[in-house]
């Protein structure tokens, strides 16, 4: 930008707007290496029980299983939108067929339309396949969920590549196959590198669809683990312990955001646009 | 012989684990009795537990949809209607001998209460009462001697003391300063069966007598709307109460920071354990739910949770389970739960352990509420009625809607649902 | 190989884009398709090579009707005006990439692509990544690729548009070079008369899809067909002055100014319209005719200088000459024009 | 030829159409399905059976089912004959026990199980399971109530076998109602329609959707703008504060706004410190519950808007601003002729986006206000779930359920459809330019 | 008004990209600021209207110091290479945008708006959007925008790039006639000579941040100061050889090969290394000396011909005369070399 214009004002206002944000986050930190009860501002003497956890069972509870359990979890989850989702954005923005246009218009629609409520619908199709109650089950829907998503994402980065690309390819006497797996795919990188941040991200987060659809499933993720830990019902309610386990669950994600922010970006950049 | 044999509870906390352990215990007994007998059967348990009710209930019906319901659940009678409609439910009574010790001892009110369809589905795996309680501190603070305080369950009983009573005196509490403004009147935070003990204070019955149908007494709910709406213009409670959190409710109630409550007899067990309350008998006055005007009547309701068989897994399965059934509601072992968790007594020889019998609150719940005390309806139905209930409820309590209006809400929901399957009078 | 589109249509979505278009390249010759911008120059080559599926006609590689083909059978090799490299393999790669995908043996690719690059003068460039290179190289990396394969045709869409101005004098030179060396039947896609005549053995003029001229670029410069054509060629470009034949070799606009016709046109019949193109280096430059008029723009392009010349009012001609700076804006001149250079087309466009 | 190529488009869609048709599609035609069924948690999704209950014949008795038939059916009693004799030893029953029973009981009644099974306890063979012994009783009984028949036809033989005198329509009548599974009905939308509460809640709704939707839209420009304006640095540190709510995972976000206006949480103590009213800001008052809702997803979205829209902004030539400061525009100048109208697809582009999310989305007020204090912050999406998946009283309600969530696919789908229009979907799709 | 950059110093994150420049542009004057991609041009102009912030050094624009004030307040027109026009305004408001945000009145801006429109023949495309017009309406809307607030001085980066060569041609005298009858002190910044010198009255030449030259296109081309502004001016390029003096009035290079150097240039002692530039129109069109050698390269471009000639083994020179086709590759020539034009150069790259 040039410097025609002053900055000090929007700094300040932008920081009064983000004080909520930045309060709470702040003591999250806090919260995790103190004894202040919820709602005081200093924060008391330093103490590091609050992450006994990690070690203790007793606590909340194992926290390896499941954390174990998210990271296969999010890795399946991953690894099958990033599948999918490569081939079917490939077929609609380069290859003909017939009905390519409602396949396009139905994974819009699709993207915009979260399926949660039709959650009655996707339980008898899991037990139908045998699959409710099962961690695969769920990952398969979360998958099936992101799909949309991923699919006109990978569209998005699909369009940006140059056509001649693909026939120089053809020229050079590759079939589709050969020329999409050797010579396309590398190209879209970033984008199948930003889809799989951000598949990864939703998936380590997911609450709901592992609720309902696996609610007693032998293999616990974070999130339920988590919501058992905060359980307002239950008379041992510990904000800052509840806050460790979350600052533990959330890591991760705010280490991969840290860290790849900017390839992250370009799918809200390539993807959503119109 | 391995068998394995997964139980379910539903709103169950630290203090009520007893409610899967018991189960645990019976397998260990059987798998010994079975090792006596020379068979070779080794029984293990799986628990599993709900804090709430909402993910329980659901994810039980889900998982009967889809074959694989535990094969014991724990769960509130009034889930039998529904649940062996639709299937789910083996009648227990064909698989446990109810002559036999230990339940040829079970109080048979309670056995009825889980009976449908003239058929027994269930052993009842807990009683309870849900009473009113008082501040004593705070009663003496507006003028009542401990004398007066004795007898004011009796005054309770008899009709004499009714919830606007209550309402009068919070209220002076709260004027003198004892009790903080909107904290007089702490009824339960959230939907629960305690709601409709209001109902019938106002004279409300869940079921018609002479046709055995669900009834919705118009009167009875215009006259326990109102009397929420009246307690949150006297100011005792906000309009805005409802949904607030139980650690709050617990915090409040527990530190003498309320004038009046009510609550399950298990809260004690809680209050005690986990809210450091140490003198429960000097600090608080259980009574009965006032009668709310003249139509009504002082009472409480009692929700016993029972085991349940499921149709999951093989007949041997289930005969096993019932077995486990069985022995978890021995007397002594049963006990381990009533006292652990603040619950009553499912049979006469339990109220005989001395655990049991040693302890004074469950003695006084036995012998002063639970013969007052009575149980909704396990009609399949009873929940459209009831999920309408409480939503005319929070809508005249915030005052969305006139009671009228909220009353009427009912109504229309109720007859567009239930049709004639529901008098409403 | 011989290369022969017969007939050859192609339409989008029902738009025809050219017609029954019949052009013959001959073996081992170097052909510009060159025209405006739009007039179907890459449609006609992506035809070609198998990229667009033609609506009809015939197109031949020697005997061989490869109409229906897809272009993995084709062989053709193709130089994309953005080189279309693969960016994610080395320069190497590159070039063996069309091998690699025939699954021929390593050491025979290597001998090739060695070969190639020895060709192309990238031998040191192997291992770099097309990002790595200038855009010169990158243009030779991709007639690398394109010929490692030994296709039976060449073909180049615009690939010279992409450089700058001296890479672009430089990769001319080297292209044509590289195609005489092979002996490779080639056609070069370009709007840049510069580019096909000086690379090319004939260039084929196209306009809306239609073949107007196929020529050797000086036949092309010195007797366009059409007046589309002499238009099109030259820079800086021809001028027209629209007239009729009037008394005795002459050319009468209708404001009344008189222009000398060229000698091969005697017998014209008197009043036939006529239009008459003057080219620029034409005026001034010795000759046996005169003009007379006034200078109304001077341009220095260092080397040379050029003129506009009003001879009557609203007519100007243009003239350009080597750098001078004796005349100035407003000067009154009179310059030699060499009459039978003139071109003269009639009113259907058409030379006469 | 031209098949070949369609092959391949095929090949490369059919993993994602396999999974989209699974898990998108399917669920979809079975909300419609459920949506006109009563189906209930009585009722079980998968089909229900004909059982014949004391409680459905009291009720036919009102339907016009004699009185006699109905008590007649509702006979249980347990006779030792040579027909259920028979039946028993056809079942495999002990044959000592067997003989035994004949002996003792031969052509006698039992009116109820128990009495029949404690007689039964006397007997020196009876096996040692009561189970077992159960089973033996249940071959001498002569019952038609409470047993599951899968068919209609199979209810049916079981009447006329029991009480041959039954009139076929009766017998039909009774066997219609003995149904337990669901049954098709539009009441659910008749019921929707006439309940007062349905149109609370869409005002609710329609009501959090557009003020989270303005938030959402507001905050976003205003954190594009300014972050635009920043140093990158600095712009940098905001856009990745403002992703955090985007990022945390649900649960956690959730009780940090539970720590941020519970009772005794922050806002409390501040709001104590400097005498404001201090109580519980999530679910103590209508307003401020509303405010919390629409903070918490508004802060969620407005990271989503501010990402679009600096993304649109960094897509402005840069000349273009150059262009108008060199023209004499102060910044604000600037942001009203030149940014904004960059910004109007982007806009539109993040309203309608998040108005269809905002409508499906419920993660967050479940887990916050759930819909408190009293039903004033429910929505309709929640209500839906409540309804067929989540209450209190464990009565799951699938059609009614399913009505809500269809009428909010239809309201998607119809937005969707407009938006497509809106966003000029044909320029999305470019004809592949390799046409072999 | 005149415009002067005096000490001018511009720094990117600390790397010195211009140090120290100083240039005048008089009043009314159109001056080219002509050079190499990334060699200040831009910058220098940015700095010029405030975009850029200056890090050291005065901009004065008449007698005002603007060294630190926001672009609002410098008064000066910028034309973008792009033109960065405002997509979604129409036309007139484009144009009207400068005077709109000065809260001039609607009438006012109205006449302004469509006295501009006249000056740059736009008047009928005023309702239009900038999308609908083609590239060469667009650079008269960016024009007409800049000039209509009748700035001090009018700056232009680039504004031909992005057009074809058509309408490039066109354009070019277009603005020059605007500036011309504006009379506004104007800057151009290109790299294309041509334009350079056909459009400005002085051209300075620029590299690497450092004015070399700043003459009329004419001196310019005739007598470079430098052998890098001899070479960077002329189309074919200028070809060099380097040598030493020679017995008497020739130029030696290594192998042994003799040139004729210029006749002012007597005088120079023996040994001398020196660097003779040779125009290619200066070879075959007259003049006093010649040269033998082969050709080696052939390239028709219509009106001219381009010949490389060997003269020695790794010596080519380079030598465009009007069309001619007598002459094939491999034909032995000798050509006449007109020595009095040629450059010289010494071993520092000052001219001799
Ligand atoms: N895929 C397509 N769909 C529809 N029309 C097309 C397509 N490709 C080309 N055309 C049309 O066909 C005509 C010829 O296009 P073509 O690309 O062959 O022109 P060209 O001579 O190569 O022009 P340029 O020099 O601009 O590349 C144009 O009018 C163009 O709009
Ligand atoms: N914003 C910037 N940050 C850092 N370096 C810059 C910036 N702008 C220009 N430069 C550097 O300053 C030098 C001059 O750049 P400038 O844009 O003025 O060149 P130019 O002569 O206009 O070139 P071109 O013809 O390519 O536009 C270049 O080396 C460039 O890399
Ligand atoms: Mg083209
Ligand atoms: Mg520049
Ligand atoms: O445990 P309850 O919810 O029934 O009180």
């Amino acid at each position: 930008m040039t410097r025609n214009f002053s900055r000090l004002p929007l700094i300040l206002l932008l920081l009064i707007m983000s004080a909520p944000i930045i309060i709470m986050y702040a003591f999250l930190l806090i919260d995790t290496v103190t004894n202040s009860p919820p709602g005081s501002a200093i924060p008391n003497a330093f103490t590091l029980s609050h992450w006994r956890f990690l070690y203790d069972p007793g606590a909340t509870g194992d926290i390896w299983g499941p954390t174990l359990t998210t990271i296969l979890f999010t890795a399946s989850i991953v690894a099958i939108v990033l599948c999918i989702a490569s081939t079917a954005g490939y077929a609609l923005s380069r290859l003909n067929m017939p009905f390519r246009r409602f396949f396009l218009a139905g994974v819009l629609v699709m993207h915009a339309f979260p399926l949660v409520t039709l959650i009655i619908g996707v339980f008898l199709v899991l037990q139908f396949i045998g699959l409710y109650n099962t961690l695969t089950g769920v990952v398969l829907v979360k998958a099936g969920l992101m799909l949309p998503f991923g699919i006109w994402i990978m569209k998005g980065f699909y369009d940006t590549v140059p056509w001649e690309i693909e026939m120089a390819g053809v020229q050079d006497g590759a079939s589709r196959f050969t020329v999409w797996r050797r010579l396309i795919l590398p190209q879209v990188k970033p984008g199948l590198f930003a889809l799989a941040l951000f598949a990864a991200i939703d998936a380590w987060g997911e609450y709901m669809l592992p609720r309902i659809l696996a609610p007693s499933s032998n293999f616990e993720v974070l999130s339920m683990y988590l919501n058992t830990v905060s359980d307002p019902d239950s008379t041992t309610y510990n904000f800052n312990l509840f806050k460790s386990v979350g600052l533990f669950y959330t890591l991760p994600i705010l280490a991969l955001y840290a860290i790849f922010r900017d390839r992250l970006m370009t799918i809200f950049g390539g993807g959503t646009k119109g | 012989r391995d068998v394995t044999v997964k139980v379910w509870a539903g709103g169950t906390s630290e203090s009520s684990m007893y409610r899967i352990d018991a189960i645990k215990m019976a397998a260990d007994i059987l798998s010994r009795e079975a090792a006596v007998r020379g068979d070779d059967l080794k029984v293990n348990v799986e628990g599993q537990t709900w804090t709430g009710w909402d993910d329980f209930k659901q994810a039980v019906t889900l998982a009967a949809e889809s074959n694989t319901a535990p094969n014991i659940i724990v769960s509130g009678h009034e889930d039998i209607g529904p649940w062996s409609k639709s299937g789910l439910l083996r009648p227990i009574e064909d698989y446990v001998d109810l002559d036999a010790w230990p339940l040829n001892q079970i109080y048979s009110n309670l056995l009825d209460v889980a009976t449908f369809d003239g058929k027994l589905w269930g052993i009842p795996e807990d009683a309870e009462a849900r009473p009113f309680y008082f501040s004593k501190p705070h009663l003496k603070a507006i003028g009542y001697t401990d004398e007066q305080i004795e007898a004011l369950p009796e005054k309770v009983e008899s009709g004499e003391y009714t919830l606007y009573s209550m309402l009068d005196d919070v209220k002076k509490m709260q004027d003198k300063g004892v009790v903080e403004n909107g904290m007089g009147f702490m009824p339960r935070p959230v939907n629960g069966t305690d709601y409709w003990q209001f109902y019938q204070s106002f004279g409300g019955e869940m079921t018609d007598k002479e046709t055995g149908k669900l009834l919705l007494d118009k009167q009875a709910l215009t006259d326990m709307y109102q009397f929420f709406v009246d307690a949150v213009d006297k100011g005792v409670v906000p309009s805005t109460y409802l949904g607030t959190a139980w650690d709050s409710w617990h915090d409040a109630v527990a530190h003498d920071k309320a004038g009046a409550w009510h609550g399950g007899t298990w809260h004690k067990a809680e209050w005690e354990t986990k809210w450091g309350l140490k003198d429960f008998f000097g600090q608080i006055e259980p009574t009965l739910i006032p009668a709310g005007n003249a139509r009504g009547r002082a009472n409480t309701i009692t929700h016993p949770l029972v085991y349940l068989l499921s149709t999951t897994g093989s007949d041997d399965d289930a005969t096993i389970a019932a077995e486990l059934i069985s022995i978890a509601s021995e007397p002594r072992i049963n006990a381990l739960h009533a006292v652990k968790s603040g619950h009553l007594a499912i049979g006469e020889a339990e109220a005989g352990v001395p655990l049991y019998a040693n302890d004074r609150w469950t003695t006084i719940a036995t012998e002063e509420f639970l013969p007052h005390a009575n149980s909704i309806p396990n009609d399949p139905d009873f929940g459209v009625v009831w999920k309408a209930m409480y939503k005319g409820l929070e809508a005249s309590w915030t005052k969305s809607s006139s009671v009228a209006d909220a009353v009427d809400g009912v109504e229309t929901e109720v007859r567009t649902t239930l049709g004639d399957k529901v008098v409403i009078r | 190989m011989q290369i022969a589109l017969k007939d050859f249509t192609k339409s989008f979505d029902g738009h025809t884009v050219i017609d029954r278009m019949n052009l013959t390249i001959e073996d081992g010759e170097m052909l510009a398709l060159l025209g405006p911008s739009g007039c179907g120059k890459s449609t006609t080559l992506f035809a070609i090579c198998g990229i667009h599926r033609i609506n009809g006609g015939q197109i031949l590689f020697g005997d061989r009707d490869v109409s229906h083909l897809p272009s993995q059978k084709r062989n053709v090799g193709v130089v994309f005006q953005n080189y279309a490299l693969y960016p994610h393999m080395s320069v190497y790669d590159n070039i063996a990439f069309p091998l690699t995908i025939k699954r021929t043996g390593k050491t025979e690719i290597d001998r090739q692509v060695r070969e190639i690059a020895e060709m192309t003068h990238i031998e040191e460039l192997l291992a770099r990544r097309p990002a790595q290179l200038s855009g010169g190289q990158q243009q030779r990396v991709a007639l690398a690729r394109a010929l490692v394969r030994k296709p039976d045709v060449l073909l180049l869409d615009e690939p010279l548009a992409n450089l700058d101005a001296k890479l672009r004098l430089e990769m001319r030179s080297e292209i044509r070079r590289i195609q005489l060396e092979t002996g490779i039947t080639a056609v070069l896609v370009t709007h840049d008369q510069v580019e096909a005549m000086s690379m090319c053995d004939r260039i084929a003029i196209m306009s809306r899809g239609e073949i107007l001229q196929v020529a050797t670029p000086t036949d092309m410069y010195r007797a366009p067909e059409t007046r589309f054509v002499a238009g099109f060629l030259g820079n800086p470009p021809i001028v027209f002055v629209d007239g009729r034949v009037g008394g005795g070799r002459t050319l009468q606009t209708e404001r009344g100014l008189r222009l000398p016709l060229p000698s091969r046109l005697e017998g014209l019949p008197e009043g036939q319209p006529i239009s008459l193109g003057i080219r620029p280096e034409h005026i001034g430059a010795g000759g046996d005719a005169e003009i007379t008029g006034k200078v109304v723009f001077v341009e220095p392009q260092g080397r040379e200088t050029l003129f506009d010349i009003e001879i009557a009012k609203g007519t100007a001609l243009r003239s350009i000459q080597p750098a001078r700076d004796d005349i100035r804006l407003g000067d009154a001149v009179t310059w030699s024009i060499d009459r039978d250079r003139l071109l003269a087309f009639g009113a259907d466009g058409k030379a006469l | 030829m031209r098949m070949r190529s369609y092959l391949i488009g095929f090949a490369f869609l059919s993993p994602a159409l396999v999974v989209l048709i699974a898990f998108f599609l399917t669920p979809v035609v079975l909300t419609a399905i459920f949506a006109f069924t009563n189906m209930s948690t009585s009722t079980g999704i998968s089909g229900g059976a004909y059982v014949i209950t004391g409680n459905l014949l009291t009720h036919l008795k009102d339907e016009g089912v004699p009185p006699k038939i109905a008590d007649a059916l509702s006979k249980t009693s347990f006779s030792v004959d040579p027909e259920t004799l028979a039946r028993a030893k056809a079942a495999g029953t002990d044959p000592q026990f067997l003989a035994e029973i004949e002996k003792q009981f031969s052509g006698r009644t039992f009116d109820d199980a128990r009495s029949f099974e404690r007689e039964l306890k006397g007997l020196r063979h009876r096996p040692r399971a009561i189970r077992d012994l159960k089973l033996a009783a249940g071959q001498f009984e002569l019952s038609i109530l409470n047993a599951r028949f899968a068919t209609a036809a199979e209810a049916r033989n079981a009447i006329d076998t029991f009480l041959p005198s039954v009139p076929a329509e009766t017998v039909d009548q009774i066997v219609q109602a003995s149904y337990t599974g669901w049954r098709w009905t539009t009441a659910n939308f008749g019921q929707l329609f006439a309940n007062p509460d349905t149109w609370r809640i869409v005002l609710n709704t329609i009501f959090y959707v557009a003020t989270t939707l303005s938030f959402t839209v507001f905050i976003g420009l205003f954190l594009a703008i300014t972050t635009f304006y920043l140093p990158t640095s600095v712009a940098t540190a905001f856009s990745m504060l403002w992703l955090l709510p985007r990022l945390t995972p649900i649960v956690l976000y959730a009780v940090m706004w539970k720590w941020f206006t519970w009772d005794g949480g922050f806002v409390y103590t501040a709001a104590k410190a400097l005498g404001l009213p201090a109580f519980n800001y999530m679910k103590g008052s209508v307003p401020t519950a509303w405010t919390v809702v629409i903070l918490i997803n508004g802060f969620i979205g407005a990271a989503f808007s501010m990402i679009l829209f600096s993304g649109a902004l960094k897509a402005i030539p840069v000349q273009q601003l150059w262009a108008s400061e060199v023209d004499g525009a102060s910044r604000w100048q600037q942001i009203r002729y030149i940014i904004l109208p960059h910004l109007r697809w982007p806009i539109l582009f993040v309203t309608s986006y998040q108005t269809l999310s905002l409508l499906s989305s419920y993660e967050q007020i479940w887990l916050t206000t759930n819909g408190g204090p009293g039903r004033t912050t429910m929505v309709w999406a929640l209500e839906a779930f409540n309804t067929a998946l989540n209450n209190y009283t464990g009565n799951l309600q699938y059609g009614l359920g399913a009505a809500m969530a269809l009428v909010l696919v239809i309201v998607g789908v119809t937005l969707s459809i407009v938006y497509l229009r809106l966003f000029r979907f044909d320029e999305l799709l470019s004809r592949p330019k390799i046409e072999f």
